[in-house]
């Protein structure tokens, strides 16, 4: 294990690892996978699909991308186990970070501002003729705030 | 033993002498040991300003609106030395952020942590030299910015060190949020900078450059502290540097992020919105939490290192020690909101960080009764680093029961944003943590300029310290139990806190003569630094593996190549004959 | 000169203690509590006191009794050359571990009462903060807030009834500041943009301090306001008084709406 | 150590971990930056689903086009230096060095491309701004007045100038054009009436001829699904002209003017725009610095660990980008 300067064995073991052809292979992945998150563009895909699910399809799409650069350009695939040492802890804690923000930041604010919801920008409802072409719909909130 | 301290001394001179003078060998050093005497240095700067800053805070108190003398047109700069309200708050903040920012933090990991590490592991110096020097000369910018503050139009920050918005971000709302908070923050950022490659770069060096057979439980515990700390410091520090930057974009760039709605300040409303003001005190509790315990983990390590030395016993219960120093550092991340019980912060939420809070006493309580179990049968030496690392724990027992009250959130309710509090942390930060730290100073001392400092002033010290501070600190507790508030410039303005001044006052005295002993300290120092007596290499008879190297080490720290065969703590060992047995000894050939 | 060193480290219980005994002779305690939920807290606290305090006099005792038996100059045996004990790692594990738990769970009710179950009624005043006052809106007549007949008072003086559940609508209008009533055991900090309740019950009349208890800027220490607990029939009188005020004291608005 | 005449001893170390110390710091680093964006990341996330209203993409000029576009680059930049690495491994410097240039030129074409969508942010207005915001969150009364401010500030600008020209005459007409058609009766009926509809509807016919949100059209032109809570999500399949999907305001025919717009939620979706994409671009930029001194050594064996390293950090910046593109562009 005593090896002086000890970066003479960070580059002769995996040599044979990765290789143009996994790269290619990772490349044209990620470009399906991008295209992939279009999907829900589609109306026949709107349709059936709520929008939380197409969320949860995108970020899903977005791990996987994140995993095939990590696994092969990153070349974690064939490190050995320190990988998880230096990789999962800064993981966990960043997702448990935006985890706990959430129920205090991310769904409280449906409380704070209701006043400007209302004044937001819909045309109020008894005028429809007066402007045809707006409608009543909610076209800047996703939660459905207005339940 | 001395002769071979003075020879390797001298050929290192004529070492750093060719290796391009004085500029190259004292001030943008390479060298891990010259970078950390300029943390220390620079810390012990501004611990002095930061105890001036205190004696502010304690004028107002005993004497509100009563011209200060002497140094009261320095610190409030107004007329006739009297401390106005938004100077006092601005004394508050920066108090508070010097000593946390500029004092506790640099003098831990950048002092501490960049003098023993290489030296305790059988290192040559870091992994990167190059970034250490330039995590000590990023601190420079933010000494001088926030130097600079003072004297800036509207006075340095005045919105607590916590530096909640609003009041932080309104530009109109605090005198000081004019361009103090701002100098502030960018100040804040080059810490955050020099801190993360502090940091990173002692991760690596404990990681990858230890001596050969110097396996990771047998790190003294001084390693395992500055270790975990630099973790929790990669970890929470990027997470206050995203949110600085964002409450920096909100005062200079109109950005919302913690602006609410429809908010005003002298009746202006302002722009932008649908920020959040709490999503600041999450982000920076994110991080000033596990701060705290950046704060005092080292501090644990070295009072481990020195009871164990002056005890000439093993550590009691090394690995759940170690463990524990890990459990506080895990827990450490999931208690932050115990700064935000009645912030407004989702109940619910507040009863799992108080369950995590209730929790993370347990590793506390290991570490408490471990020291305890070290001193149990030992032969205990009162030298004056012994007698400081005593008082930590003495005091850190303090500090963490008071902690406990906090944690129980119906408490909490009463107590928060009271003296309680302030009796608290400075019993964790100034009781325990400065204390370590001075005791630390003492015991390595030797080590960084091959001079013993003198034992008997030392134990003045100690002794007038250790009794004034918990005549400045611990009637705070009471203070605290009527419900006396926190940052207010004049309290007795509350017919329910007027009969409190006389207790304020008595307080502030023995805080005068607390920073006036100081100088017992000062003199010291500076008088051992030169006249002190010649110290051997191992002058306490030490294990630790610095302790073999000459002192004060010369480049490339060891002249030998360390090779270690046990743990830190062989004291008493019937292995040998003397009470020590140093790391680097061969076993006896059987 | 002996044993100084420990004795001086005995003082730290002595001290600590005694100056807890000592303070309520100078009235030095916590303020009088007038609400009925405060036992709750005050209790708690007492109780995690006197906890910590054995605690606190048990470690601080062991620790100068070491420091006494172990001093080097004065003990002639050998050290113990331990590494530590497993079994007693364990006890002192569990034995803060339950006491921990203990208390957190032994608390949660007191929280859920405090904060997270406000009492099904109308909110009797609405609490602004803002640099460096309180300000109050009562519902006047008819008990709906932001209607006509809304009492505005910025005088910093609350007004509420005795012996019945009150619930205050709290926010503010600029920085953070925080409501704290300390002989009601109170604090909550209030939010721009956000509002919150606040309930509780007193149980005794008289005045009593509003304290800001969050650092709000330059004015902070003097943003001072007083409560009044007075009888229903008090309290509804200086509830007309107040609207009476109102009306005389009121402007009326520029009515270019006509 | 550098100094490598030191008389001190080259040490033995036992190091923990399997690779070079480098590597390690690298890593180490980087499990910072992950907490960085996640800081940054996490207050996107909570501020978006927490706000009460937010602009659809197209509202504020987002294309997703470019958004594809920039993840691919970014992508063909990570297997670019991927290959330079491996190149690097051979010891065949000068491929190495082929596949580094064009990873430099990738991310350079990624800034463009970011150069120019802010572009299109900044010339509508959209950006956060001291003391006082273009963007107004609801079309009320007091984005009329701030409409009639600006009008009146460029009509004393116009007829203070002697000589006009043709052009400045026809720009006043314009304003007065502005002024009396849509501001006048809306503040009119505002003030007649406060609660009446009436007066709200005019405002909102106001700003919409200042700056035609594409959501509104959008649902317009495609009826059919104008009448489910989520028809935004009707992204791709909008009667937008133009790749901006954006339709032309009187900000647009008349550059000049800069009225205020009105954008629900527009303010915060800025802020943190501008935040998250800033903060990459940022890396980006350290990224390309850290390229033009790799460019200027040798790629050879020798410098494969250091080739390594910047590639981890490249692949780091990427995998951000991975995550942004879809909250920014498509959520
Ligand atoms: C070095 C710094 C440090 C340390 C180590 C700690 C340690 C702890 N702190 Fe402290 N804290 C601060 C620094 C520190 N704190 C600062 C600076 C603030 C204020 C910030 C501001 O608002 O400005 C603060 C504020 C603070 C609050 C917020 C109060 C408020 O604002 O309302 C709380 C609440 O829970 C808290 C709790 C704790 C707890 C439970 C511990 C625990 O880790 C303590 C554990 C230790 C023990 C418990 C003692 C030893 C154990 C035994 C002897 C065993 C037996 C014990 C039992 C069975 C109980 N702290
Ligand atoms: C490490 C942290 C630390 C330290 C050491 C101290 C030290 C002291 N603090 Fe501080 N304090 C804080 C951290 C600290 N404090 C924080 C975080 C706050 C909260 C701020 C806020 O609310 O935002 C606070 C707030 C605070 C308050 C509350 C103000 C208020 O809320 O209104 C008070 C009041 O008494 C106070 C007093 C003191 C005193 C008397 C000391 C004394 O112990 C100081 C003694 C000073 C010395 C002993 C220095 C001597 C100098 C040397 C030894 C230098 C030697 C030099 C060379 C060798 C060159 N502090
Ligand atoms: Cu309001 Cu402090
Ligand atoms: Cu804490």
């Amino acid at each position: 294990m005593s090896n002086p300067t000890n970066d003479a064995n960070s580059h002769d073991d995996h040599e044979h690892h990765g290789g143009v052809g996994i790269y290619i292979a990772v490349f044209v992945s990620l470009c399906v996978l991008t295209s992939l998150s279009f999907l829900t563009y589609f109306d026949f895909w709107r349709d059936r699909v709520p929008m939380e699910a197409s969320r949860a399809f995108m970020m899903f799409v977005s791990c996987t991308k994140a995993m095939l650069v990590i696994m092969f350009f990153m070349h974690l695939k064939w490190e050995a186990n320190w990988k998880w040492v230096l990789t999962v802890p800064a993981s966990v804690m960043s997702a448990f970070l935006i985890l706990m923000l959430i129920p205090d930041i991310g769904l409280r604010m449906r409380h704070a501002s209701n006043e400007r919801m209302i004044h937001a920008a819909e045309v109020p409802a008894q005028d429809e003729e007066h402007d045809s072409q707006k409608h009543t719909d909610h076209p800047d909130d996703s939660h459905g705030a207005e339940h | 033993m001395s002769t071979v301290t003075a020879d390797v001394h001298s050929g290192d001179h004529a070492d750093h002498a060719h290796a391009g003078g004085f500029l190259r060998t004292y001030v943008f050093s390479l060298d891990h040991k010259i970078i950390g005497l300029q943390f220390l240095f620079s810390s012990l700067i501004w611990f002095f300003v930061g105890g001036l800053l205190a004696l502010g805070i304690r004028w107002q108190l005993a004497y509100p609106w009563a011209p200060m003398p002497i140094l009261g047109n320095m610190l409030a700069g107004a007329e006739g030395g009297q401390i106005a309200p938004e100077n006092y708050t601005m004394l508050v903040t920066m108090h508070a952020t010097v000593m946390i920012f500029f004092v506790i933090i640099p003098v831990l990991a950048g002092a501490f942590g960049n003098f023993l590490i290489p030296l305790m592991i059988g290192a040559e110096d870091m992994a990167v030299p190059v970034l250490n020097m330039l995590s000590y000369w990023f601190m420079w910018p933010a000494f001088i910015v926030m130097g600079a503050s003072f004297f800036v139009e509207g006075g340095a920050a005045q919105g607590g060190w916590t530096s909640y918005p609003p009041l932080s971000v309104i530009l109109e709302a605090a005198p000081g949020s004019l361009n103090g908070q701002t100098l502030w923050l960018i100040a804040l950022t080059m810490v955050g900078i020099s801190s993360m490659m502090g940091s990173v770069n002692y991760m690596t060096t404990i990681i990858q450059m230890r001596a050969p057979g110097m396996t990771m439980f047998r790190l003294p515990m001084t390693i395992w502290g500055m270790f975990i700390t630099a973790i929790l410091q990669a970890f929470a520090l990027p997470v206050l540097t995203a949110a600085g930057f964002m409450q920096l974009l909100d005062r200079v760039a109109g950005t919302g992020f913690f602006l609410a709605d429809g908010a005003t300040a002298n009746n202006a409303l302002m722009a932008s919105g649908g920020g959040q003001p709490l999503l600041w005190q999450h982000l920076f509790w994110f991080y000033s939490h596990p701060a705290v315990y950046i704060m005092i983990l080292p501090a644990m390590g070295m009072v481990s290192d020195i009871l164990s030395t002056f005890a000439r016993k093993p550590l009691f219960g090394y690995k759940p020690m170690v463990y524990s120093i890990g459990g506080i550092a895990g827990l450490g991340f999931i208690v932050w909101g115990h700064h935000m019980f009645v912030s407004g912060m989702n109940p619910m939420l507040g009863m799992t960080f108080m369950v995590a809070t209730m929790m993370i006493a347990l590793p506390s309580a290991i570490k408490t009764f471990n020291w305890l179990g070290t001193l149990w049968g030992g032969k205990i030496q009162y030298t004056t680093p012994m007698l400081f690392a005593i008082s930590f724990v003495s005091m850190f027992i303090i500090g963490g029961l008071s902690g406990i009250f906090m944690a129980a959130t119906p408490v909490d309710i009463f107590i928060h944003d009271t003296y309680y509090i302030v009796a608290h942390f400075h019993y964790v930060l100034f009781a325990g943590t400065a204390m370590a730290v001075f005791g630390a100073i003492y015991y390595w001392f030797p080590k960084m300029f091959g001079r013993m400092m003198n034992d008997a002033w030392g134990k003045v010290h100690f002794a007038l310290t250790f009794v004034l501070l918990n005549c400045v600190f611990f009637p705070m507790h009471i203070l605290g139990w009527t419900g006396f508030p926190r940052r207010l410039a004049d309290p007795y303005h509350y017919e329910t806190f007027r009969n409190l001044l006389p207790l304020n006052q008595f307080i502030s005295w023995c805080a005068f003569i607390m920073v006036g002993v100081q100088v017992i300290f000062v003199i010291n120092f500076f008088w051992s630094m030169f006249f002190g007596p010649k110290a051997g290499r191992n002058p306490w008879h030490s294990n630790g593996l610095e302790w073999q190297a000459p002192s004060p080490p010369g480049h490339g720290n060891f002249d030998f190549q360390p090779q270690i065969y046990r743990g830190p703590y062989e004291y008493g060992s019937p292995e040998v004959e003397e009470d020590y047995y140093p790391q680097t000894q061969p076993p006896p050939a059987e | 000169m002996k044993r100084f060193w420990s004795l001086l480290f005995l003082l730290v219980p002595i001290g600590g203690v005694a100056t807890f005994l000592v303070a309520p002779y100078f009235n030095i305690v916590l303020p009088r509590d007038v609400s009925v939920h405060g036992r709750v807290i005050d209790n708690l606290f007492m109780f995690i006191l006197y906890l910590t305090g054995a605690v606190f006099i048990v470690t601080e005792l062991v620790l100068f009794y070491f420091m006494w038996k172990y001093d080097a100059k004065s003990n002639s045996k050998p050290v113990k050359y331990s590494h530590g004990s497993h079994s007693l790692e364990i006890v002192w594990t569990i034995l803060p571990a339950v006491t921990l738990l203990f208390i957190a769970i032994y608390q949660m009710d007191a929280w859920a009462t405090a904060k997270m179950n406000p009492p099904n009624i109308k909110p009797h005043a609405e609490v602004t903060g803002r640099q460096f006052n309180w300000d109050f809106r009562y519902p006047g007549g008819d008990d709906e807030l932001y209607t006509e007949d809304d009492i505005v008072r910025t005088d910093g003086k609350l007004y509420l009834p005795v012996d019945e559940d009150i619930l205050l609508k709290i926010t503010s209008a600029d920085v953070l500041h925080s409501f704290f009533l300390p002989n009601l055991r109170l604090k909550q900090d209030v939010v721009p943009g956000m509002t919150q309740s606040m309930w509780f019950k007193a149980k005794k009349t008289g005045g009593y301090d509003i304290v800001c208890a969050e650092l709000c800027g330059w004015g902070h220490y003097k943003m001072k306001g007083r409560v009044f607990f007075l009888p229903r029939e008090e309290y509804d009188q200086k509830i007309l008084e107040m609207a009476a005020e109102q009306n005389t004291m009121r402007v009326d608005l520029p009515d270019e709406d006509e | 150590m550098s100094d490598s005449h030191s008389h001190s001893p080259m040490f033995d170390y036992q190091p923990a971990l399997p690779i070079s110390n480098g590597k390690t710091f690298m890593w180490l680093f980087l499990s910072t930056e992950i907490m960085f964006f996640a800081a940054l990341i996490g207050t996107f996330i909570v501020l978006r689903f927490g706000a009460v209203a937010w602009p659809s993409t197209h509202d504020v000029h987002l294309a997703e086009i470019w958004g594809a576009t920039n993840t691919f680059i970014l992508i063909c930049s990570s297997v670019t230096i991927v290959l330079a690495l491996e190149a690097a491994k051979k010891d065949n410097a000068s491929s190495a060095k082929g596949w580094m240039l064009l990873t430099f030129l990738l991310g350079s074409v990624f800034l463009g491309i970011k150069a120019y969508e802010y572009q299109a942010k900044f010339s509508h207005g959209i950006y956060p701004q001291q003391p006082h915001s273009q963007i107004y969150e609801k079309a009320d009364i007091y984005y009329a007045q701030a409409v009639r401010m600006r009008l009146s500030t460029l009509k004393t600008e116009l007829e203070s100038t002697t000589d006009r020209t043709e052009d400045q005459n026809e720009q006043i007409e314009v304003i007065d054009d502005i002024a009396l058609r849509l501001v006048d009766p809306a503040e009119k009926a505002m003030r007649e009436n406060p609660d009446s509809p009436a007066g709200r509807v005019l405002l909102l016919k106001l700003a919409d001829e200042i700056y035609p949100r594409a959501s509104i059209h959008e649902n317009h032109a495609n009826a059919g699904h104008a009448a489910t809570p989520d028809s935004r999500f009707t992204l791709v399949s909008t009667s937008a002209e133009g790749d901006t999907g954006h339709l032309a305001g009187f900000n647009d025919k008349h550059p000049w003017l800069k009225l205020p717009i009105m954008i629900p939620g527009g303010n915060m979706w800025a802020s943190t725009y501008f935040l998250l994409t800033g903060f990459h671009a940022l890396h980006v930029i350290i990224g390309l610095i850290a390229f033009v001194v790799l460019l200027g050594m040798t790629l050879n064996r020798t410098s494969a660990g250091v080739i390594e390293n910047v590639g981890l950090y490249w692949h780091f910046v990427d995998l951000v980008w991975i995550f942004l593109f879809p909250l920014l562009y498509l959520f």
